[in-house]
């Protein structure tokens, strides 16, 4: 018997595969299809204080081995959220997490004031990755100043579980995550989608309403490792590893390079069980080679280096 | 919804460039409603990446249909299935036609190139029920169109090969008259500038009209809101195409 | 007939197609299979002051519609390059631009400096994804200071051609385009490869002997088409488009998101001849469409919206 | 180095997992000699993305062939090839054993696992001349054993299923007294621990050794850099697998 589950500040997981926000919406669309209580933890869509209507078509369009998205962060809002998607919530065994966007540090601080109230939430993942309005506009997620006050006006508000999830379009990952752990965070999820772009040569216009947008799945797995790698090197807390995981090997990577669980997305697009099959497929890499816990992968690469900073001659 | 590994029973080229999959599916073959679609991954590996989704073309006992062209890398990693070849199928997804509402006595099911594809399933329907059916295809030229399995079918062609000469909005606007008696629904998919001229004939002549729109997906069954679709009046702005739709009443949606 | 050629700083470049560095050699490994003349221009493998030997195996590995490399830039060093090489690129009838790597702004200078003393070199590609020893190795292109220095330094030594080479492993490259640009460069290329990593699970090794390398191919090409629309949005010089540019259809969008002119890397390693291949598709795309003139594809995407810095709810 | 599109005449499995693809190229059969490889796109799309090299295993007229097991995406698309499929092909590459130089009467011939590959195409160039030629062939198991087209076999299986119980390695340095009188050269391919042991003891004992290298390879013919082979002695410290490779003189290089 191998044991899956991992607590982290305080959080029970049973197994170290969550689906990512925004790629399960808020857990409900698949329940007659999917036994989403065997999945290590739900993580909502995006929630901010009003409805979000999101972008204008076409807001996807397929790369080589990936996507490009630029859905605006349409989403219900937090309130309709605790109304009519909460209850449910409620009734699946597995842990909940309520990703939090906002365009304000004043308005991450409501969202998260109002799910404090409702019990059924085990903790939050907040997504740096918006316009903050005050800025002109330019991402939270790009200045570490604001990651850290984020998390620690965040930290101020709640005891759940706090991972903030990073972007991965900036120099140095690693500054973002020392400022979170420094700041309080309890864990860090990385990465969110890679700013992207793609263009109908017949048509000349962007294939996005919004000409760019966020970058999914294989094709970022190697950039999503390294950066994975470079934050879990860089702190003690958990990472989340997210970024192209279709299956256990590729979990199993992300595992090796540091990180504590990991995050399916894109894959539950193709296959709405695919963080299932995931969590077992890991189960059995380990009962084959005789581990007796999925935790002995978290970090045991065998590389003669640590992570550095020193980009060698690319 | 259901997620299964099928079995291709059997493909071949119908029209010019265009291909008609057979496989054998006793678990959604039974659940399909015309109009609805299936979401088929098409290769195994990461490129293509996404499921491709087609209407059901036909459904006969335990085989479902569906018929495509070839235009990019999915099609044509599906014109490479051979009977026998496993298949991996989501479905059925969408909200169907309308085909059993009481508002209408004549289906005029109106397809542009392979928007033919939902309407043998939708005619396969309506011959159960008391309705009337007239049927209006539009092609670019005869050797791409899809005829089969429809009933009082009516052609139009760009380039006038077979039957009407324009397009096949035009060529239902010539008939709408004589059909009007009858109290007539339109069901229509096709190209979204055809779709856009038929919404207006329909609305300026007050005829009850669904149309099934195409367009990008990533899931196909609502959890990535990649595919929005602008409503009219209600308080959403957008709906979902895979969702809400593909179906819609043209009066709740911006074409 | 299409106009396809271009003048860029003074130097002909008979269509708008060249190949990348460090991934054609010096040119002449093909010279018996492929008509190199053909191409826009030939760029070098990137040329140090002392020779190279690289860094150990594995150097490469295949990811998800991509590759990651950690060469080490092996290199016969500038001097051998002269002897050797360019001898027979003097022979070639298509513009010849070297790429220069260093670890030091001396070296910089100091390799140039060889180069100034040839005839047969249209002019300079700077390759700034390189460790500066000084700063304990963290790489030069990170550092806009530094790049704007390198650019200033280098430009005042020659009147060739001068092309920076951008890495895409920074937050903002605008700020690295404008730099040069303010600094005297002719013109820039973006992008370089993205850090990434792979891990095989059966050994827990990374598949590279540096842990980290660069990824090329397709998977970048989204990521490279938004940081050309980035860059070219915000200077004047011309820009090279570069990252996975596998067919024409590539070039294009490439060309319409504001690159003048391309440069075609990994698609050498699958077909010599691509280049070639991809300067003759864009040739008769034009044709197709009665574009007289290929410069008139660039810049000209159909985008209501400017770049913008502005990172949309991801 | 060759650059052509070929045209597969036959794929069967000859033994567990083991096929033989067969093309037709007149430009590449008369070029090829034994332990160079050709380089194959095994898929259109961009994943796989890189060629897969592949020694060539026999040349018939203008039929070349190669061998292969199926352990990826690369070798699973080359399983799916049909006669009459197109297949595009660079090469051939690489320095071949040589078989010609005066400093052997016999040739020892050692492949492991499919190391095999490129000993049938020696043996046939052998066959021409006055050398011997004796063989030593290694498999896990008899099932895998692919020992068509050679002179003089003996077989090890690491589970004694036939022949020698143990290595390849192993069986040779048995046999290795009795050669030595006839002026032997070891010529062998197979996975790099085999390789290692076996240099071991050519060094050990003296006698001339050429191994064929396997690793990952981007280009297959030197603009990439990527296939680097420590050298001993010289001035370079790194030669390339794909150009001064894929077979190397066991003094030179550090296995
Ligand atoms: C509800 C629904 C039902 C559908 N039903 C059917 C059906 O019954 N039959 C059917 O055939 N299809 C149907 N489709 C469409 C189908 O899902 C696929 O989109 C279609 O098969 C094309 O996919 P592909 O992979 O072959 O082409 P893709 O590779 O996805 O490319 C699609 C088209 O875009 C072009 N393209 C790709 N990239 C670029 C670029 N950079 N610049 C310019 N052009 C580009 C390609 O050349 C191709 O023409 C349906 C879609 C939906 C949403
Ligand atoms: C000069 C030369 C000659 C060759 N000759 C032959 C020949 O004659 N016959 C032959 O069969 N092959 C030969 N090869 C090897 C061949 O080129 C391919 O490498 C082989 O076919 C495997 O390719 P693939 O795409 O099928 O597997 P790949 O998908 O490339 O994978 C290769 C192996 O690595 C494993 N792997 C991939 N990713 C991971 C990961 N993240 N963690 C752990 N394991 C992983 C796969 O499971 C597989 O076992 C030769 C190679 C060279 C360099
Ligand atoms: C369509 C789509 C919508 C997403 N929405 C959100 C979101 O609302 N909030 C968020 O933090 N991340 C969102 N993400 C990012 C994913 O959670 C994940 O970080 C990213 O897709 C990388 O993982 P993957 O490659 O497995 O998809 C979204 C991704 C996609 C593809
Ligand atoms: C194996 C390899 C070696 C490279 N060597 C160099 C180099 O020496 N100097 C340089 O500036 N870029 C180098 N590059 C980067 C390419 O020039 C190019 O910027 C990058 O690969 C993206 O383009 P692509 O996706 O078309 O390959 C190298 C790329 C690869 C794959
Ligand atoms: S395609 Fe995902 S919500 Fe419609
Ligand atoms: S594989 Fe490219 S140099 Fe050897």
């Amino acid at each position: 018997m191998v044991k899956t589950s991992v607590r982290i500040a305080g959080v029970e997981f049973k197994n170290r595969v969550l689906v990512a926000s925004g790629t399960y919406g808020y857990g409900d669309d698949t329940k007659d299809m999917v036994d989403v209580s065997k999945l290590g933890g739900i993580i909502t869509k995006s929630l901010s204080l009003k409805p979000r209507e999101g972008n204008p078509p076409p807001r996807i369009v397929e790369t080589a081995s990936g996507m490009l998205n630029s859905i605006g962060l349409a989403n219900i809002g937090v309130r309709k959220f605790v109304s009519d998607k909460l209850p449910f919530l409620r009734t699946v065994d597995t842990a909940v997490l309520a990703n939090i966007a906002a365009s304000s540090i004043e308005e991450y601080c409501a969202v998260l004031d109002i799910l404090e109230g409702e019990d059924g939430i085990d903790g939050y993942e907040i997504n740096v990755s918006c316009p903050n309005v005050r800025e002109g506009g330019l991402s939270f997620g790009t200045s570490c100043l604001l990651v850290e006050e984020i998390t620690r006006r965040l930290r101020a508000r709640t005891k759940r579980l706090l991972a903030i999830k990073l972007t991965p379009n900036v120099t140095h990952i690693s500054e973002f995550a020392r400022a979170c752990e420094a700041a309080g965070a309890d864990a860090i999820s990385v990465i969110n989608t890679v700013i992207g772009m793609a263009v109908n040569i017949k048509t000349r216009k962007p294939m996005l309403s919004t000409v760019t947008g966020g970058l999914s799945g294989p094709a970022i797995k190697p950039i999503a490792l390294a950066k994975v790698f470079e934050a879990a090197s860089a702190v003690k807390i958990p990472v989340f590893g997210i970024g192209g995981i279709m299956n256990a090997s590729d979990a199993i990577e992300f595992l090796l390079a540091g990180a504590t669980a990991v995050q399916v997305g894109t894959a539950n697009y193709i296959d709405p069980a695919a963080g299932i099959k995931i969590a077992d497929g890991i189960r059995q890499y380990c009962e084959e080679r005789g581990i007796a816990d999925v935790g002995d992968l978290v970090g045991a690469l065998d590389a003669k280096m640590e992570y550095s900073a020193i980009a060698s001659w690319l | 919804m259901i997620h299964t590994i099928c079995r291709v029973l059997d493909l071949n080229e119908v029209a010019d460039n265009i291909f008609v999959l057979t496989f054998h599916s006793p678990e959604i073959a039974p659940l399909v409603q015309a109009g609805q679609f299936i979401n088929i991954r098409v290769a195994d590996g990461t490129d293509p990446l996404l499921r491709r989704p087609f209407s059901v073309y036909r459904i006969e006992g335990n085989a479902v249909q569906i018929v495509f062209n070839v235009v990019g890398k999915g099609s044509v990693a599906l014109r490479g299935k051979r009977p026998g070849d496993v298949l991996d199928v989501l479905g059925p997804l969408g909200v169907p036609f309308s085909l059993n509402s009481p508002d209408f006595e004549t289906a005029v099911l109106v397809g542009g190139g392979l928007g033919v594809a939902p309407l043998p399933l939708a005619t396969q329907t309506l011959r159960a029920s008391d309705k009337r059916i007239v049927t209006f295809l539009g092609a670019r030229t005869a050797s791409q169109l899809v005829a089969q399995h429809l009933d009082g079918v009516q052609v139009a062609t760009d380039d006038g090969s077979k039957g009407f000469r324009g397009t096949v909005v035009d060529l239902m606007a010539t008939m709408l008259p004589s059909l009007k008696a009858h109290h007539p629904k339109i069901f229509a998919c096709g190209p979204t500038p055809m779709l856009h001229a038929l919404a207006a004939v329909a609305l300026k002549e007050e005829i009850p009209c669904e149309v099934s729109l195409e367009g990008p997906m990533a899931c196909g069954f609502g959890i990535c809101q990649g595919c929005p679709v602008e409503l009219i009046g209600g308080e959403k702005k957008y709906g979902l195409m895979c969702k809400d739709g593909p179906t819609f009443d043209v009066r709740r949606i911006k074409i």
